[in-house]
């Protein structure tokens, strides 16, 4: 296999790869390249010499490089690959080689050129058949198609439950606020306070600041202690008032501060 | 094809494949041709005009038919067959949820004012609204209130029953069910005093006292 | 066929009002029209593709011709008269080498993705290449294929058929013998363990998948 592989490029297939050269422009890239070169063999694609196409391209690529012609990086690419697929051609194949062979790249190369071949060849055909407005023609006087478009509506019940229950929902829902039937608040109690405590001018008790009505509602009563105790601290505080206590858990007295 | 038009200049074709060109031009011509621009389109030595009146005679009682439009001749489809030239699209549509609601309102309340509507709804209710309803045929007009301006109500319609699959409104889930089933998801915070469950009997009351009225 | 079956419900035209009906509403339209269009266009009942069979082979011969495109039918006239309508005769853009290419092999091994079109002509894919099939709606989007980066692939399209007058992919010139010569298949060049873009077993799934679609 060594020694055909040395066969030289006969006189014929030099000229022919040196008159490519001027047209490399012409070249969709290094496989168009290749192949218009394996036509030189005037063989079977599935016969071709890969070896010899080989060292067909990596002469053009030489011949290019000594007329100064700028080949792009992609040529230089598949000339680096190729004198690689040279070397393995003509070497003996090392066991302790893990890549595939040459011949299996050499199968594989070929087989890319005859695809590129074949799907050239189909193209070619599919152009040749007719066409539609070169050879075929469609309806000149297309009729127009008048659409008629009925619209419907519709609804589920579940759209109908859902409606429902989001303007019920609607009702129901509103910012969180508690309860305030039975609550006094501080503030309230406040208010309250600031408008009595003048007229006092002596100790009072502090129960007596309850609001009317109060009083007797346990709940409410709670609330509003709460709140009046609560209120006449913010008021000790402010020194507005004086607080008394005469002992634990006896009533608490408030009186005006005297100023 | 060359070889058919080099054949011409030296005898015509046959009546036959006259025809055929006849035929092919006016179906692709952008517009009616006269049987002078026939014969100047056909090889030489053809006659359009017996070529145009064989192709006529053969579309009689077909599909389409060779008229004469002004002086020129054209191929159009035949009279009886012009409904074919409409396609009619169904379009479905949601209804919109301003329509939903109204109408959820009208099936849960009935009979309701358009008032009462807009007080549930707690937005004004457009007129397009409730005659799209009424052109579903969901709702129609129930009895006027016996209330100073005798406003008209809407009720439910046997359509509304057949398209949601009711066999009377009745049959509408109150709130409570609709709570079960999901539908209700703010629930009011606890204590409050609208229980849920009552305005859900409530629904359910107001409903049968209207379908009373309209037994 | 489906008029016996229907006819207990609904009398369907006769089979000669049917193919009349199917030839005029092929005579309307430039473009071609699916058989379920055709159903859909037609009285109920009908039978659009027993009605299109006829048809067929009423117009065998004659100057325009009922032709499938795909699923589809549309009528054109004989290739053969072309020569008459160099009035009607569209100038196509002429589609540069690369373009030309590059929809043969996405006819030929569709779905196909980018990087599998640039790896049989072994040159880089110009965009403008790709948009111009696209804008002549001679190619479009298929799925995308399922391996990493979820590349889009590219199919032929209807329009595609209808201007080569291609009943369908398979029908496209030559398939038989590149397939049989394995000219279709993806092969991974040799030691190629898991590159990207080897997808060799997908696309070949992808594409047979395609074709049988097309049955």
């Amino acid at each position: 296999m060594a020694e055909d592989a040395f066969e030289a490029m006969d006189v014929a297939d030099r000229l022919a790869a040196e008159a490519l050269i001027v047209d490399v422009d012409g070249f969709e890239g290094p496989l168009d390249l290749l192949l218009t070169l394996s036509r030189t063999q005037k063989v079977d694609l599935r016969k071709i010499s890969v070896l010899q196409l080989a060292r067909q391209y990596l002469h053009f690529v030489e011949q290019a490089k000594a007329l100064r012609l700028e080949l792009a990086a992609d040529y230089l690419v598949m000339a680096a690959w190729l004198a690689f697929l040279k070397s393995r051609l003509l070497l003996p194949p090392d066991p302790a080689d893990e890549g595939p062979s040459g011949e299996e790249l050499a199968a594989h190369l070929a087989f890319q050129l005859e695809r590129l071949q074949g799907m050239r060849d189909a193209a070619a055909r599919l152009m040749a058949r007719d066409q539609k407005g070169r050879d075929f023609f469609v309806r000149g006087i297309p009729e127009d198609i008048s659409r008629i478009r009925h619209v419907t509506y519709t609804a589920t019940l579940l759209d109908l439950m859902q409606a429902y229950a989001r303007i019920r929902t609607r009702d129901e829902f509103r910012p969180f606020v508690l309860d305030r039937d039975s609550v006094f608040t501080m503030e309230e109690a406040l208010e309250r306070m600031r408008g009595l405590i003048g007229y006092a001018g002596d100790w009072t008790m502090l129960i007596s600041y309850l609001p009317e009505g109060w009083e007797h509602d346990p709940v409410k009563r709670r609330s509003a202690t709460a709140a009046t105790f609560a209120a006449s601290l913010e008021l000790a505080k402010r020194g507005a008032i004086e607080i008394r206590q005469d002992a634990v858990f006896t009533p608490i007295q408030i009186r005006k501060k005297a100023v | 094809m060359a070889d058919k038009k080099e054949q011409s200049l030296f005898e015509a074709p046959p009546e036959g494949e006259q025809e055929r060109m006849v035929e092919a031009i006016l179906f692709a011509s952008a517009e009616p041709i006269s049987v002078a621009d026939l014969n100047a389109r056909m090889p030489h030595g053809c006659d359009a005009a017996a070529a145009l009146a064989l192709l006529r005679k053969r579309y009689e009682g077909r599909g389409v038919r060779v008229v004469k439009v002004g002086d020129a001749w054209a191929i159009r489809t035949a009279p009886d067959l012009g409904f074919l030239m409409q396609k009619e699209t169904v379009e479905t549509r949601k209804l919109s949820r301003a329509a939903i609601e109204t109408l959820a309102i009208i099936a849960y309340h009935q009979p309701v004012t358009r008032a009462e509507i807009e007080e549930i709804r707690g937005v004004s209710v457009s007129r397009g609204t409730v005659d799209q309803l009424l052109e579903l045929e969901w709702i129609r007009f129930g009895r006027r209130r016996m209330t100073p301006g005798r406003p008209v109500t809407y009720v439910v319609t046997q359509s509304f029953l057949d398209h949601f699959g009711l066999e009377s409104a009745r049959d509408l889930p109150g709130l409570k069910e609709l709570r079960a089933a999901g539908l209700l998801e703010n629930r009011p915070p606890p204590g409050a005093l609208p229980e849920p469950g009552e305005e859900g009997e409530d629904a359910d009351a107001g409903q049968s006292d209207m379908f009373e009225d309209e037994s």
